[in-house]
């Protein structure tokens, strides 16, 4: 494939008085799978404008394959680009949408429909290509945005939110497919996403942005534990903060003393930053240090979520066997299963 | 959710199909059938439609009108067309302003509108009739306007026209293999409603002192009115082969379908 | 995403002002000082708007006018304003028919109309000048139902009635506290073109041997160019109030507000 | 509260040639949150229609509190209603938005006002009170059309897919509030939704539809554990289904046989329903019985999607520390955890 290396250089990009993206950096190898991840207004969608030419950088290059095409009009770039929703030409069929990208680089009218339909067999949907596209469902059409982006063969793949308009199931179902592809035609790709779950899930490594920048960039399973900020730690995964006080490098918390990761200059009271998952919940019959308002069954593991008598909201997951007793109401011992916490200023 | 096919008695409906009926197909009608009366013998006949074709200058005029209203059409979609879609997809602050100034040819009384081209145009302008047509394209502008706006704000036009420059397209081929295709409804709206206007302008033409066929139809009226309407309802033809145009390429509603 | 908030310039829009600026504002503008001139003196007075002013019949036939044209409103608005919510909440198949329909008014020519409705139309209708406001309604349909057919089309209509009625609103709660204050900006815009072309509407008045603002304003020009002008200039108050009027309320976009 | 019971009994409802409801009853106690569950088309939503009022049964009855209202038009039902989105008035400030039902009863400005205030605070959106929802997020909305719907202190409260339009963590987030509210208040409540994790997360009772009846009504433990059909077993949670061969009421799995539990006429050739916390997947360094396809990580667990040799895609759930080395094209072993398995015919 004419996958290609993607890095972007000191980028800058302002817009009024917001700064979109400041002094920004990142780079994304040959086949691999970047996610950028982020709350709104972060960056991360004028990052990936930037790369596609939608955009245009105040400062700073873009280089495909070492070469610099920040001066390349978005036409003559060759990315393939699949938005959020509704790109689709309405007046097209299917596999006159797919082989756009070809109609445009003049492959002849055979040679494009054929490549058309290779992609579409990939996709699953080869047997609706004479169909418009309205007549398809939502997570049809996200398929064949990606066919139609891959079509033309792309140095880069670019994705922009493709599954956010989607139903939570098929949104599952595309991501596992999107990977699935990328990895078989090794088409090195970005993707931007505000759903942290989607990033951790399909991604080789995730850079976490907030205010132009990038605040971390790692594999998954780094970023899950080891995250390098209190921003990053609450923004991946879910997370408690729960209030508590420092000394002597330890922390007590539901009247268990843990060692306590500081970051910085933590001390005195502090928020010990806790996984659902290092909490269990256990009822009592006795007086508890905490009170259950609702428990979710989540199939294999139920999620519970408690509150403690000085009001702090705390979430535990757990499997579902070990859940049958706590109904909303009942009083219940928190504890925490890990010997060490994060902690993060108040 | 399927809804039921049956077309069931509804008042507001058959309130709508009374008050056009009675205020638009009776008078239509009787128009009609008054063209087609023989005083003289009692009973109906078309001499008055004969007359009208066999006369030389019908043929000129609806002509002379017809290729007027085919170039207020051209300027109407080369002017507006890529105007309006970078209106659109700048969000620009002007677009309101834009908007607004789109309604002025409405409240502007057309005599006075007629005087001010007298006096201001250049010579060479008012010598030929192909100012014409771009006063027609003002007296347009309102109603072209808005049906290309309702157009361009069905779709999503920003993604669409990034989707089509990110797979290869430059600016034109955009306009004109994207936008003005998946707009197309809008754009049929937008040549019918100008050519339709093009083809009867009567006061601002009478006032320039030109001759088409909307003034002839007039002149001829002066002398033979049931010669004038039975002209007018075979100009009707033109018009309504184009409505049906319209109506055969019905404007997308929004792509999206909100349930 | 912010947008950058200085105005640059930009190619579309200067063509586009370049245009209206020729077309609309030189013609205006040369119309307006043509009718303050004073040949005699060389200089510029005020003597044919004085003149116009204490000209009586000013006043008469303006008032009647915009009585006319403010019963012309209230008919469109009863009529079409129930009637199109029901099309739109019923997804029915007489829906695309209506919509073609509505349109017939713009291609019929006025002639045949008039003449028709002359024939057709019972004494009594024809013996009140209130047969002009009905006939006004059919002229000006094509653009009132337009109007508010895009403001129905920008709101999930059928959400929002159904979020009424299940907060206890009935059907005429439903509509003139939900629907209408929601459509605001089309529902301005349809009294502005109503009202716009009942006050301007000429050769159906003429025809059918009424006397209006117009027909006056055309009678006077016969004789006195500069006193008709001068006449339509103070006319055009009235309709560039209702334009600032539309203006304010600029038409709500669509509520989702794409990105 | 004027919290009342709800039950539907012997509703049907065509729609042209589609029976959208067939003969369906249903059932909700006075304080019970009740979902209804299942595809698009199902017939879920003209349900919840019916309740509302604003589609009328062809055939059967509603009553609340064991009074009949089948023919109560749908502005005198006192029902609290969210829909999908999108259904706030926007020319009406926050506030003016949820005091609305109440100046349809004829409340006075100054008490309607004063409830909308107290519900504002609930839903925690006091402070937004005197804007006007364009300028609100997607989850402020549909938490001021919740506020809207409870204002009036109506009988049943109706969840029209009331999540639907949001995005992953916001949905979360708002559904739990849903729930502590509800409870709070003790509003009877029926949910309308396709999605099945948000239905078994927040329900007392779940109801998976298909074709206008209820396929099976319970607590979702018991769906997720004893579903009475395949297709209610597919539909909650995610189901491996696995091609395998009966004989003598036991399966053979991945080289292990087990208990076959069946529920109808199930023999010979059958697909093994397995839930993917019921399969293990190990590396191993000699040939195993499977290729790991993706592998992605959701924090405490990670999802591995493998292909065994005769091409079948098995999904298995695992801690995510027990995955580390099971890399995209790796020989794996798949190993059955439980010792019974549902079967369903091919």
């Amino acid at each position: 494939m004419s996958s290609k290396s993607l890095s972007l250089k000191n980028i800058s990009k302002r817009f009024g008085n917001v700064n979109a993206l400041d002094n920004f950096n990142l780079e994304v190898g040959v086949g691999e799978l970047v996610a950028l991840l982020g709350p709104s207004g972060c960056g991360k969608t004028t990052a990936l404008r930037v790369v596609a030419g939608l955009e245009h950088q105040d400062a700073g290059t873009v280089l495909v394959a070492d070469k610099n095409i920040s001066d390349v009009p978005a036409h003559k770039r060759n990315m393939g680009m699949v938005f959020q929703a509704y790109s689709l030409f309405p007046n097209l069929t299917v596999e006159e949408n797919v082989a756009f990208g070809l109609q445009m680089r003049k492959v002849s009218k055979h040679l494009r429909l054929k490549k058309a339909h290779e992609l579409l067999d990939l996709v699953g949907l080869d047997s609706q290509s004479k169909r418009f596209t309205h007549q398809l469902s939502g997570g049809q059409q996200q398929r064949v945005a990606l066919a139609r982006a891959l079509a033309f063969e792309p140095e880069i793949l670019l994705l922009d939110e493709p599954l956010s308009a989607l139903d939570a199931q098929v949104r599952v179902n595309l991501r596992e497919e999107i990977r699935r592809l990328q990895i078989s035609l090794g088409t090195t790709t970005l993707f931007v996403t505000h759903d942290q779950e989607e990033a951790m899930a399909i991604s080789d490594r995730v850079g976490v942005m907030n205010n132009g920048v990038l605040e971390q960039i790692d594999t998954p399973d780094a970023l899950y534990n080891k995250p390098a900020s209190s921003f990053v730690a609450s923004f991946v995964g879910t997370m408690n903060r729960i209030p508590a006080h420092i000394s002597n490098g330890m922390v007590e918390i539901f009247g268990s003393k843990v060692v306590a990761l500081k970051r910085g200059n933590e001390s005195g009271k502090v928020h010990a930053l806790i996984r659902p998952e290092s909490i269990s919940v256990v009822a009592t019959t006795t007086q508890g240090n905490a009170k259950v308002l609702t428990r979710s069954f989540m199939g294999a593991s139920s999620n519970i979520i408690c509150q403690t008598a000085d009001g702090t909201i705390v979430q535990s997951l757990m499997t579902s066997a070990s859940t049958g007793d706590l109904l909303p109401g009942s009083s219940v011992q928190l504890r925490i299963l890990s010997s060490e916490v994060l902690v993060a200023n108040v | 959710m399927a809804k039921a096919l049956r077309i069931k008695f509804q008042p507001p409906l058959a309130i709508t199909l009374l008050i056009l009926g009675f205020f638009v197909f009776l008078p239509m009608l009787s128009a009609f059938e008054y063209s087609i009366r023989t005083p003289l013998t009692g009973g109906y006949g078309w001499t008055h439609y004969i007359w009208a074709v066999t006369e030389e200058d019908f043929l000129h005029y609806i002509l002379r009108s017809m290729w007027l209203a085919g170039v207020t059409v051209l300027i109407t979609l080369f002017v507006l067309v890529p105007t309006m879609t970078w209106l659109h997809l700048s969000n620009s602050k002007v677009r309101g302003l834009i908007d607004g100034l789109s309604l002025l040819p409405l409240v502007i009384p057309v005599v006075a509108f007629a005087v001010g081209a007298q006096i201001s145009f250049p010579e060479f302008v008012q010598n030929t009739v192909l100012e014409l047509p771009f006063l027609y394209f003002v007296l347009a502008l309102p109603y072209a306007y808005r049906s290309l706006d309702i157009g361009l704000n069905s779709i999503p036009l920003k993604t669409i026209t990034e989707a089509a420059r990110s797979a290869g397209a430059n600016w034109l081929r955009t306009i004109t293999s994207v936008i003005i295709p998946v707009i197309r409804g809008s754009v049929m709206a937008t040549i019918a409603l100008t050519f339709a206007l093009s083809l009867g302008e009567y006061t601002l033409t009478v006032l320039l002192h030109w001759d088409t066929f909307p003034t002839w139809v007039t002149y001829v009226a002066q002398d033979n009115i049931l010669g004038a309407i039975a002209i007018s309802m075979m100009s009707l033809i033109i018009p309504f082969l184009i409505l049906t145009v319209i109506t055969l390429f019905v404007p997308e509603r929004t792509i999206q379908g909100r349930k």
